[in-house]
């Protein structure tokens, strides 16, 4: 069953407007907590367990207790630069909800102490630019931002960046880098954003549903946001639920859900006549499931690291039994080879190096050893480099040839794939 | 010589001094430029968008060449761009695009002959919910199939010549 | 220092020596004689050694397919040689790929001990060793061997081609 | 003052060190390329990786600061891995053209590999191609192929002469550092960027294939291109000089130099040296040993200079030691002479400072030359000297001419104008192109050493500086002290040098060439 907590209004088209959202009890929740010692608010996230829903998992409250106390200017960022293949969760929330991410970033702001946000979002999304730039000039014209918000005494300004296509601008430095007007390359930590960050000033980034997330947390206090979910991972989240299933989508569901029912009762299940293969639970960078592991795990942090993958940003990609694993690895190494910032050797070199051996197997020239070097190359990229864009390069690669090594010996010895019998040569890119 | 517009140059103005750094305004201003310059920002583009910036060229083109989003050839009046990720992969994607390839009879990267269309093969664009998927100039066009593709494409031609 | 032992009796007379080494020129001018075949030496210049092919004789430089040199001008022959007989100068190629040529390259062989380490260090088999050994000259200038000489004289007809070219490394993007 | 261990050892550090630091304090082998100790850090190669105890996992040297306690090695196996890894990435897509790259012989890549490789490559695909021989302006020549993409170059140009040309352009293993447009890369630091590339991506035009590294010798000294006194590196072998590098000073230049500075070795070589002394007595030009010449004029004139003194005028450049002037000035003052006179060209801009190396003044000792001068009867300027040449009050005069004469615009005239008188001693490093024109019956030019040859001090802006002798290129030529001592009718002691031969590396190729 879905649990529609953030995603409870999406499906109304005035939720859109400020008036539509008004009615629908919007930015009560702002008044609500403009009375509130912005620590207590910390403290409130953090005992409610919210954790970054960009993919890090890491808890937002502890996020914001590194700030330092020095007084010195701090930003907001929020990202809603969405590129982690299988993800589309933010882009529906900012074209249905635009107000709710912004309720919740004045709420985290004011919880921050900043008086200066930005939103961060990547250029392809038009649709949502245009939502989320209509929505900030009406929350300007009604008061909502600027100058003393709902006469607190809380001054804030809230503007849209928007990217121009680089996938690791989503790594938080690297959002703070293109921010800046530099390349999106991810800096070098430490020194964390929270103490050193856009413009050297303590900086905080958060996930658009992070954020998003925080309006609820005041809406129902603390033990109402933690009545979903277990324990470790609490609340609600959206999952972006992507590939061979009959009906893909976002889908809200309380975390510890079992994936089974996610994909098999919510998503409507594989097509038929076909069956489930493997899954990408978080969104291409995280390991990836065979179906039997798919079907007995839940739908929350620990579990998932208990099968050492991750829970990502919820992009629950569904591969069933038509797909040929070498060649779908072919895809995803082409794309980290792509978006890789060049910065780091291991990254730089290393993502060209697999997409170069997976795309010699593809073509047939490729020998037996070539998958122990990607072994190699992926185990060395891994923990080695700035940011974990090579980490998210190596880890496909290494658990896509773990769990489906027959078919890449298969396509090694034979030039072909074993589930479609043909060569993928021309296919690919 | 590539010059902006008036209405260009006051918008360069007033990027400028809207964020904290001058440098922050290097990617709005790119796009204004790529507006204004038939959709691709030329290397003489870039001399004149820094001194106009007053910023060392070679920051603006750092910028220029790290994203995806500008063009650094010149396009067709229609920018197709499938997405070739692992959901519309899965979904077809790639043959669509190679069906697109042969409709207009290019590859990717080039101009069609009538200069209407340029196809390219971009990475993961945030619809793999409705995969495959293309977007067109600033719209996104969802759950195609090759046939509505190519209608899609034709109808915005013929809306685009009128 | 110890003296060395006086020779006396028999050995301290000269002449019984005299007729040993006669007698041995003696009989093998008869034998030579009846059995040319034989006999040790050769009648050069008619006759000429027939050396094995590993021979290391005069040196060549090798060319492109173009014609143009092989060689690098990287000074790895320069490095090791033993004799310092090597004199190169680089210069500048106008295409790019090239990049770095000799504009001279001479070898002195008067002082090479035609080692061949040249041959072994050249990364680009651009020096190679070959079977000449006949190399007069009237002069001592005439064995400063200069590119002209060591990649084109008349016997090489044209050049010897490398097995290793530019374009196709490139190609096969080494 | 935080106390760590590297490898076993304990180390002091400065507060606010970072690890590398520390590995470079102790002189333990530590790989890197991006981090440069005069650039912000970059973190971008990951090959100074370190196991600190108590870390999560591997760090990299060069961005952990040096704590108290830490306890850090780069000698395990795990981080010996990384290394040798670290290496196969910058290599996969590095071009072999080691025999025609410039950088052979100092290279950082080749260091590594002897060091951490020495295997077959794994990578058998195609290696990304990228352009070579690019042109940058007038001092340097851009390979992207061979470039690693650290970005030392590219934080010199944003850091230290914040010219801002170069950039990282395109991304992934795309990247290609350059300048927008291929714009000439011609600020006046250029060729530092030459220096701190640690493979040979960026060359510099005037080096280019004039000789592998491993023939050349090098050894510090000072350069005498302005009176910041750098100090340099001075490449040579038995051709002679062949470039300048900079050498580390905190108090005088940090690491770097100017690009003008780099040119200054030329005027010492060979081909633009007086080699012999020269005499004109009036009719025709002869030829002679420096020594010999000096005392011929210890016969001649040293009586006639005693008994005349008023009638005696000694010019002094901004281009000696020291030391020789101390003892010309002596000489001078024992004799009676009271008129020296200072020559320089670059008067007017003595006092101006770009606010990082070059100054206006392009004499290495000015103020060592004015402190002397303070000593006797001080300096007058050269137009007085002409003026008394001319009007003959003067006729007898010494010059101490200098050895950079590209600083010098009026060498020639100022050598005209003084030939007029009647005794005309030139002391001089440089050769003599249309010196035949004296005005003088009597004029010995006598060949001196440039600051290669000899050892003394400079007094430069920021510090009194030694430097020691390098090499000889010319074999005659005298120091002025030397001279002084001659023409006051001493004998020169010897002092034989044995100076240990220094080759630049112990390379592979010679060392190894017994074995093959």
């Amino acid at each position: 069953m879905e649990t529609k907590v953030l995603s409870e209004h999406y499906d109304k088209p005035s939720f859109k407007t400020l008036s539509g959202y008004k009615e629908l009890s919007g930015y009560e929740d702002l008044a609500k907590a403009l009375k509130m010692d912005p620590k207590k608010i910390i403290e409130d996230v953090k005992a409610a367990g919210l954790r970054g829903r960009g993919g890090a998992g890491f808890p937002t409250g502890v996020k914001w207790g590194f700030l330092p106390d020095n007084g010195e200017p701090r930003y907001l960022l929020c990202n809603a630069d969405e590129g982690e293949p299988g993800t589309f969760k933010d882009r529906l929330m900012m074209e249905r909800a635009p107000h709710q991410l912004i309720e919740g970033m004045i709420i985290s702001a004011f919880a921050i102490g900043s008086k200066k946000s930005y939103i961060y979002i990547r250029g392809e999304y038009n649709e949502s630019i245009r939502i989320l730039e209509k929505a900030l000039k009406e929350a300007y014209d009604d008061g909502l931002l600027g100058k003393n918000i709902l006469d607190s005494g809380f001054d804030h300004d809230m503007d849209i960046y928007v990217g121009a296509g680089a996938y690791i601008c989503g790594e938080e430095t690297a959002m703070i880098s293109s921010l800046e007007g530099l390349k999106g390359q991810p800096k070098l930590k430490p020194p964390f954003p929270a103490i050193e960050g856009y413009l050297k000033k303590p900086t905080i980034v958060n996930n658009v549903e992070s954020l998003a997330a925080v309006k609820y947390i005041i809406r129902d206090g603390v033990d109402g946001y933690r009545k979903y979910g277990t324990e470790k991972s609490a609340g609600t989240k959206l999952f972006s639920v992507s590939g061979n299933v009959v009906k893909p989508g976002n889908y809200e569901i309380p975390l510890g859900m079992s994936m089974k029912e996610l994909i098999m009762d919510i998503a409507g299940g594989i097509k038929p006549g076909r069956k489930l293969k493997a899954v990408i639970p978080g969104g291409s960078s995280t390991p990836i499931l065979t179906a039997e592991e798919a079907l007995k795990v839940d739908m929350d942090y620990e579990s998932m690291a208990e099968l050492g993958t991750f829970l990502g940003s919820g992009a629950v990609i569904v591969i069933d039994d038509s797909n040929c694993m070498v060649d779908l690895l072919g895809v995803l190494m082409h794309f980290y080879h792509h978006e890789s910032c060049g910065q780091c050797t291991p990254c730089r070199e290393g993502t060209g190096w697999l997409n170069k051996l997976v795309h010699s197997i593809l073509k047939g020239e490729a020998k037996m050893k070539d998958l122990e070097l990607i072994n190699g190359v992926s185990n060395h990229m891994m923990g080695r480099t700035i940011c974990a864009l090579s980490d998210a390069a190596a880890m496909p690669a290494l658990s896509f040839l773990k769990k489906f090594r027959d078919e890449f010996e298969y396509y090694v010895k034979e030039g072909r794939s074993k589930i479609k019998g043909v060569s993928y040569a021309e296919v690919n890119h | 010589m590539f010059k902006l517009s008036s209405e260009g140059e006051a918008f360069v103005k007033k990027e400028l001094t809207r964020y904290e750094t001058k440098r922050s305004a290097i990617i709005p201003c790119l796009y204004k430029v790529q507006e204004e310059n038939d959709g691709w920002v030329s290397p003489e583009s870039v001399e004149y968008l820094a001194k106009l910036m007053d910023l060392p060229s070679a920051w603006v083109n750092e910028v220029l060449k790290f994203y995806t989003m500008f063009n650094q050839k010149p396009i067709g009046k229609l920018h197709v761009q499938v997405c070739c990720n692992i959901s519309c992969a899965m979904n077809g994607g790639r043959e669509l695009a190679n069906h697109l390839n042969k409709e207009f009879n290019i590859k990717d990267g080039e101009i069609s002959a009538d200069g209407n269309v340029t196809i390219s093969r971009a990475e993961c664009l945030g619809s793999c919910g409705t995969a495959p998927m293309m977007q067109v100039n600033d719209n996104y066009y969802e759950d195609l199939t090759p046939a509505t593709a190519v209608d899609t494409i034709k109808s915005l031609i013929v809306k685009g010549s009128v | 220092m110890s003296k060395a032992p006086q020779p006396s009796g028999l050995s301290n007379w000269y002449l019984p020596g005299i007729f040993k080494g006669l007698w041995y020129t003696l009989t093998n001018m008869i034998k030579n004689i009846f059995n040319r075949k034989g006999m040790p030496t050769l009648n050069y210049p008619e006759e000429k050694y027939n050396y094995s092919p590993r021979f290391k004789g005069s040196h060549v430089l090798t060319v492109k397919k173009d014609g143009s040199l092989r060689c690098t001008a990287c000074m790895l022959c320069a490095t090791n040689c033993p004799a310092q007989c090597i004199t190169i100068e680089a210069s500048e190629h106008e295409d790019p790929e090239v990049e770095k040529f000799p504009i001279k390259y001479e070898i002195d062989v008067l002082r090479c001990v035609y080692c061949g380490f040249c041959e072994e260090a050249c990364p680009v088999d651009a020096v190679r060793m070959g079977p000449e050994w006949q190399t007069p000259g009237l002069a001592g200038s005439n064995f400063n061997y200069d590119i002209q000489k060591l990649a084109y004289r008349a016997n090489l007809k044209g050049g010897i081609q490398s097995s290793l070219d530019d374009k196709e490394r490139h190609e096969a993007g080494i | 003052m935080p106390k760590l261990t590297i490898n076993g050892t304990e180390v002091e550090v400065k507060e606010g060190a970072t690890v590398i630091e520390a590995f470079k304090k102790m002189n333990e082998d530590i790989a890197h390329y991006c981090w440069h100790p005069g650039l912000s850090i970059a973190g971008v190669c990951r090959l100074c990786m370190i196991d600190v105890e108590g870390a999560r996992g591997p760090q990299i040297a060069c961005n952990t600061l040096a704590k108290e306690g830490m306890v850090v090695t780069n000698q395990s196996e795990q981080i010996k891995d990384i290394v040798k890894w670290g290496m196969d990435f910058h290599l996969i897509n590095h071009p072999l053209d080691c025999p025609i790259c410039d950088q052979a012989g100092e290279c950082g890549l080749q260091e590594q590999y002897m060091k951490f490789g020495q295997y077959d490559p794994e990578m058998d695909q195609p290696k990304v191609k990228k352009r070579k021989v690019v042109d940058l302006g007038e001092k340097i020549v851009l390979d992207s192929e061979r470039c690693i993409l650290c970005s030392r170059c590219v934080r010199f140009t944003d850091e230290v002469s914040k010219t801002k040309e170069l950039g990282i352009f395109n991304r992934g293993d795309r990247s290609e550092v350059g300048t927008f447009a291929d714009k000439p890369l011609n600020n006046k630091y250029s060729l530092n960027t030459v220096d701190i590339c640690p493979v040979g991506a960026l060359t510099s035009k005037d080096f280019r294939f004039r000789q592998r590294v491993w023939y050349l010798k090098n050894d510090d000294t000072v350069c005498n291109g302005c009176s910041t006194g750098c100090n340099v590196k001075v490449y040579y072998n038995e051709d002679g000089l062949f470039r300048v590098t900079p050498e580390y000073n905190e108090d005088v230049n940090g690491y770097w130099m100017c690009d003008e500075g780099r040119d200054i070795y030329k005027f010492a070589n060979k081909d633009q040296r007086l080699l012999k002394a020269k005499k004109y007595d009036g009719s025709s030009w002869q030829e002679q040993t420096a020594g010999k010449a000096m005392q011929e004029l210890h016969h001649n004139l040293f009586d006639d200079v005693k008994t005349n003194c008023s009638k005696v005028g000694v010019v002094f450049t901004g281009q000696y030691t020291n030391e020789e002037y101390a003892d010309a000035m002596q000489t001078f003052k024992s004799l009676g002479v009271a008129s020296f006179f200072e020559w320089n060209d670059t008067a007017e801009n003595v006092n101006d400072f770009d606010d990082l190396l070059i100054r206006g003044d392009k004499n290495p000792n000015t103020k060592g030359l004015q402190d002397e001068a303070a000593n006797h009867s001080g300096l007058k300027k050269l137009a007085d000297a002409i003026a008394a040449v001319n009007s003959g009050q003067i006729d007898t005069i010494f010059v101490m001419a200098p050895e950079n004469i590209a600083v010098y615009p009026n060498y020639q005239s100022t050598y005209e104008a003084l030939s007029k008188a009647k005794n005309f001693i030139w002391f001089g490093a440089n050769k003599t192109d249309g010196f035949e024109k004296t005005n003088s019956q009597n004029t010995y030019l006598i060949p001196m050493k440039s600051y290669i040859e000899k050892s003394g001090t400079f007094s430069g802006a920021k510090a009194i500086q030694k430097f020691n002798y390098v090499t000889t290129i010319v074999a005659g030529a005298l120091t002025l002290s030397e001279a002084m001592t001659l023409f006051q009718g001493k004998e020169i002691e010897f002092e034989l040098r044995s100076k240990p031969m220094k080759t630049l590396k112990n390379n592979h190729f010679t060392s190894n060439r017994g074995k093959l």
